[in-house]
């Protein structure tokens, strides 16, 4: 495993040299006018086209013509979305370690904060490989993969990508982007805490990220992607995915049901105990979710306008009602609203509106944040019990029904005065036949995280195996995998 | 001389020493424990799962003394940590052969 | 208590549909000139009226006249109002979760971040619902109270509400506003920690929200508030207060001092040893407060222009001198500077600038830390040994004593130099009579505090109760009110 | 040295007035063109000289023109200026009391985290008093050290000063920079934890603010900087440093190694084991470094221009590559990768990108992460063996080896088409020569660390003395120095 | 009367504790240990420095019954705690003189 | 048979072991205790609250050995874990009746 990580360091490097390859000589520079200096100046404000007053009456950009405005990233958005991919990042290196390391018993809190690690490390280098150009290039022309061009993040420069952004530099847009693709997978292996070996953990998230990650990603996000209803007029399924319903919380939890069950549950598993070591480092993991999500979520508007101040209003309140709902229940079916319950219901919330939030209003936003408590609470609390598969830390329950229920919800309550560009290219679905839409596309991501996961599961647990040995498990991964122990608060040791 | 080793409540802990020490017993080592016993537990319940937690914090004290103090320092305790409700603990009082300070080398009741 | 939260949850749903009430016929839309384009975007540097260009001799904007760069949000200023609204959320979750949660007992360690969590969700369903409008609202055309136009949010879009900014979206100025009215009783709570129900802390906070806060924040705050010296012209009391030493710090300070009276001090309070379960998390928490406070505070210019950069400044000088002083005279008194001082005399510190920091320089600020550092210190080591009161956390000497002497020196060193706004009018106050109104000012929050938290106290006493039973005191509030253990280290825990 | 500190902290007030000082006379305003005003418009979105189309055919700005655009803050820019001051505080609160208090043994954990507090409390009142300017004034006149313009930060407000920066408020690039200066020396320190007075820490602090950081931050950064390659035309060695590869990491690290052998080894080193109290807790704070290292690089963009993109995407791939090499080389050295290899790695490959961030593409980043994973790893695992030193928490390894690795580096890997800057001064240096003047900088670095130093330690050691008594270090500095306990979980505690 | 001390294998002692309830033995106290013995530990390095750690976790039960019983109490924790691996634990006993029931002052057998 | 159950301070536990080792004692279980005796512990100020700490940090080491050893295993206790300061220790000798070790069933001396 490790050797294959050094192998995909090393061998692209020799491809270097091809991007310092001479640009054809640039045509002589025409003079803008002002008027069309003044459109590109004002295109910034409003996250438009700063070439759209340069475009001749056949649509075209004469040869030469260009404003000191256009090409260049502008400071806000740049900010905003650098801003962003920290938030996200953050969601991961601390934050999904904390909650999940503090859910997992003493003896493993070591090994999930480093699959945290290990994920990040490896995810980035494969971005950089290949994963960003599959995912946002183009030159395969497909709907259903994107291209080689960016391979090791060639011509990914400082000037923004139009393709995604007129005024995001494409670098930061990459980074964000690959935020995105590290904590997917960290997301998933919550399932299997306290019982699946390191490499395998690593080599299942190599493979899941080709093999699911990317082409999913580039059906709903490429700008020619299968999927993008949104900014692709030719979307053969026109679903809208605001910050990854589909992407990250289906395509998570849905994997996350699969792989735990070709791993089978822990040792002990409905026998034994195995309550959560800390939750105080939990809530404190909850709260920098909860943070970073902002990023995440408002961050997906790929700009700092009023798309993204839509999103941080609706994710807020989501994340507060379904914390809250998800406490209330616990209070009337067992009389106590416990703090995983906030937890875990502001994290619900936070999935649920994932796919909506830069699409609807405040008051849609409680709906969601009530039904992103609720079904993930009658998921975690009721169906896992009687199905009895182990889902350690309920990433199918909290992900999977959650962003299955915030994918649909998103076709119900998507609204054009809320995101202009609902009006782009789905107009007349909007608010009528766009659930049947979302649907459409939530089989397709169903389909292909189940099947994706299934197949790469049962070839990893035929060849190098996915579990550790039993005397491993009891004694805990961190001493076995990782030859350490969290915690070590011994007077003797001193 | 004797070993008493008692088991009480976690918070009458500041209660029992303050009335051992003015029974004139300075000394004792204290260990936190579970136990379990009589008084019940109770019942946690993280997302789904419940989690019976039957052990119960207490706190473990033992006193090395001269057998003619042990009859007085297992009443003083008994006294301190008593609360009338279940749970309030044990004490056991055990032979002890031999007692050495490590500092002084002394040996036996002097030691205590 | 959580019926009423459900209550408020749904009823308010049915009002939804008039908010797609139809707009007036648009005028005829008249073309700018590229002078008053220009002057837009100028405006949007210098976070000014984008409109102002637009104004014809009798200062009316023609209808139908307007620019591309008037009414869209800002980039720069609003990646910074998400970037400080993440930060101000961050200072609750995880940051006073923390500060709190390591210096109560084990036993209370998940009480204390339940509630921060609970908190959290409750007020942010109180804000959508009537919070939000009825501070910055105006449709009650009042100096006390605001409007009901933006009841459930309504009409609060992505565009800047040029009553409080020409350049940030209106939703995430509502949403930056709703960090602070979470803080506010998150902070009060502290002072009666390990003995107050979780169920009297949900309804304590929803009533102290609209008795207390909405109308004192609208006085402060509001475009046509009673005390808004600073932006109203016809304010009463021409106080001034920049990022909330009345509304937060010494609402919530005194507030906490009457609720901790009406409690009653801990079981054993005064003979059993209380200390700090873990000043380790504590000083994280205080990381995170004294970074997330740069949201509340340079956030509060509600741009990110020059006037956030000197409240960016006078907040770190300020809480660092604070912590330095403190520690400092923990060295006089009893030789030694503890982990604990430091943390303290930052929050105290960051607590004093709060009121002052956009308009003081940086030796104003090294003042204010000195005595931000130094009166809390006596108020928490000395004055509340003598008094006697179990203000468990300190809340009412740090943000209390602190916020009462930020808001006075604010008086003192208010600088037209360092924030022009002062000039609109106050100018002939600033430097002269200023002090006398902000203790007008402070005259009328500490009433409102004392008495409405007197009043809400005292009525919750005698109806649902405010204390747990004994017993449940003893085994400390996670078990009893949560049914959870904050920490589970037994290595029987396999 | 607390008394020293208010010395420092009052007697300077009084200077104050002086800064009310008149302005001279302002000539006649003249109307800019609107050329000029949309080209200092244009200059925002560049992040260029607003200014620059208002000068007249001999360069000079005639009297009374300017244009709105000039002379204030750039919305974006300063927000990201802001954002990234914030992150380099989180890394240092509570980023680096965490990184380094996980790492100590339990009795010492908040004597590392009251130096951090304590370092930033005093280098705080350092940088206002003296310490901004000597690195960032002009008035000297200097190579060597900046002037005294702002002491007291005097004249330090809201509009940027177009020396640094054309668009970022003047007092907000302070703020940022001060946390630079805060966090070099609490990096030093980690090599002395478990045995140095508190006392010592802070008086070797102020010392080496002042002796050696502030000449070389001057030399490196300073407009007119003996060292500044990249800004000024008549540096003497034409090195490059985009974040602070020489002035904050080899400067630590060399300083870090000087300090530790003058000190001795901690009492039973190589006899006694001294593991890690908490490697969750230093898990957690490598999270926060890593996303408060985006400030520190991105941020040394001081714009949210594409330059901060590309740096931003350098300093994301080399943290990664270096995670991942360090625990790589881990598991073919002794067979499993750990947790603290993977946080090792990180911070080391984010110190060797340091320098070269802002320059190099994301190729160059994968080179720079593998190497500074590489040699760090050497230095830690078996050099420091060999030689025997106690550098507690490996500073030299990291921060000196990392450091000097990527300074060289950037000297191979800067590129001009990364980075258009490198072309005004240095364009004939890149790519040939440029790590020749990379070694000549290192050894102007590593000769003012180690003699100063040097000096310093041994001046304190001869005087207040360094180390606290035997019975304090064995007993813990938690208690001996600050008079508390980092834990206390007993259940009597109650 | 006995005083029971076994140290046991950390995951043994739910098992443990239901076979002694099962024996009719509901009372007993766990501590939290580290042993010391042939079982072998292992190796952790941090950064360069390796440090071997021969404490392994295991748990303390102490159990205190009347002499008759105490044989039956010995073979229940022995058979409910063997693995037949290496660092099982041990069982030790030891005379008990003396036992007080703190909340009701019951002496001897009647207070076990 | 005897149970040897000392009272160290921490930080000598390591030299206590090898000593024992040396003395041809390889099984031991280790216990974090708090002491309380004529060592003065000392006070914390958390805020304005004073919190008078007398419980110090110790080590409990529990040896069970054959009568014939137990005088050695006690001078060796004693002799590694000297300071000759304050707060040093106290070793105390418990007659102990039986051993069985849990894996083997062995019982008696061979059991230790
Ligand atoms: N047979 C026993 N041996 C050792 N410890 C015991 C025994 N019985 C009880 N204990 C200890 O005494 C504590 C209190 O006992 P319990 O039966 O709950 O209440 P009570 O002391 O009121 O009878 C238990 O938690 C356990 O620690
Ligand atoms: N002589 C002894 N005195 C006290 N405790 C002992 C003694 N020998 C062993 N132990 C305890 O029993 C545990 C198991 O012993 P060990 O020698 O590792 O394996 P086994 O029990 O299989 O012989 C040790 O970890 C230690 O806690
Ligand atoms: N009578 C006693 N019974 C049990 N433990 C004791 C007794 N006296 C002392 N100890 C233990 O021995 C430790 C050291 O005792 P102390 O009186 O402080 O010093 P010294 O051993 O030097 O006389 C105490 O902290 C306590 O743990």
């Amino acid at each position: 495993m490790l050797l294959s990580f050094f192998f995909a360091l090393f061998c692209p490097l020799w491809a270097q040299g091809e991007s310092a390859a001479a640009a054809p000589a640039a045509p002589v520079a025409l003079t803008p006018t002002v008027e069309q200096r003044l459109a590109s100046l004002e295109a910034y404000l409003a996250n438009t086209d700063p070439t759209a007053a340069l475009k001749n009456a056949q649509g075209k950009i004469p040869p030469g013509l260009s404003t000191p405005g256009a090409g260049v990233a502008g400071p806000g958005h740049n900010a905003w979305m650098m801003v962003s991919a920290v938030l996200v990042l953050f969601m991961t290196l601390p934050g999904l370690a904390l909650f999940y390391g503090g859910l997992v018993r003493a003896k493993n809190v070591l090994s999930i904060m480093g699959w945290c690690l290990g994920i990040t490390s490896l995810v980035t280098v494969l971005w950089w490989a290949v994963g960003y150009s599959l995912v946002f290039g183009r030159s395969f022309d497909s709907p259903y993969l994107g291209g080689s061009e960016h391979f090791f993040l060639k011509g990914v420069g400082g000037a923004p990508n139009p393709n995604y952004s007129f005024w995001v530099s494409h670098n930061v847009f990459a980074m964000f982007q690959l935020m995105f693709a590290i904590i997917t997978p960290a997301v998933i292996v919550g399932a299997v805490v306290e019982r699946m070996k390191f490499s395998a953990v690593l080599a299942f998230t190599a493979l899941w990220v080709l093999v699911v990650y990317c082409p999913l990603a580039h059906m709903v996000w490429g700008s020619n992607g299968w999927m993008n209803g949104l900014a692709n007029p030719a979307a053969s399924i026109k679903a809208i995915d605001f910050a990854g319903g589909l992407v990250v919380e289906m395509a998570s939890g849905w994997s996350a049901l699969v792989l735990c069950l070709v791993l089978g549950p822990r040792l002990g598993f409905g026998k034994t105990p195995m309550p959560p070591h800390s939750l105080v480092l939990c809530m404190v993991g909850t709260g920098l979710l909860w943070v970073g999500w902002y990023g995440f979520n408002a961050g997906s508007a790929v700009a700092a306008d009023g798309i993204a101040g839509s999103a941080f209003m609706a994710t807020t309140i989501a994340a507060a009602v379904a914390a809250g709902t998800w406490a209330a229940l616990e209070f009337l079916v067992r009389g106590k609203a416990s703090v995983l319950g906030f937890c875990s219901g502001a994290v619900a919330g936070l999935v649920a509106i994932t796919p909506a939030c830069g699409f609807v209003d405040a008051s849609a936003a409680v709906w969601v944040g009530l039904a992103g408590g609720a079904l993930p609470f009658f998921a975690c609390t009721k169906l896992k019990g009687w199905l009895g598969y182990d889902d350690a830390l309920d990433v199918f329950g909290v992900h999977g029904v959650g962003g299955t229920i915030g994918m649909l919800l998103t076709g119900v309550f998507a609204d054009v005065a809320i995101n202009g560009n609902l009006a782009t290219n789905l107009s007349g679905a909007v608010g009528r036949t766009l659930w049947i839409e979302q649907l459409k596309g939530m089989g397709v991501a169903f389909i292909l995280a189940v099947g994706g996961t299934l197949a790469i599961a049962l070839t990893l647990r035929a060849t190098m195996g996915l579990r550790p040995t039993i005397e491993a498990e009891q004694e805990g991964l961190d001493l076995t995998d990782h030859g350490e122990h969290g915690y070590i608060y011994d007077s003797s040791n001193i | 001389m004797k070993l008493i080793i008692a088991i009480i409540k976690p918070f009458k802990l500041e209660e029992v020493k303050e009335a051992l020490a003015e029974a004139g017993i300075e000394g004792m080592t204290v260990t936190e424990v579970k136990g379990f016993g009589r008084q019940k537990g109770h019942t946690e319940i993280y997302r789904g799962s419940e989690y019976t937690v039957d052990f119960l914090p207490k706190v473990k004290i033992e006193v090395a003394v001269a057998d003619e103090v042990a009859g007085t320092a297992v009443d003083t305790i008994v006294k301190a940590a008593k609360t009338g409700k279940i749970g309030d603990g044990k004490v056991f009082v055990l032979p002890l052969e031999e007692v050495v300070r490590i500092r002084t080398d002394e040996r036996g009741e002097s030691a205590v």
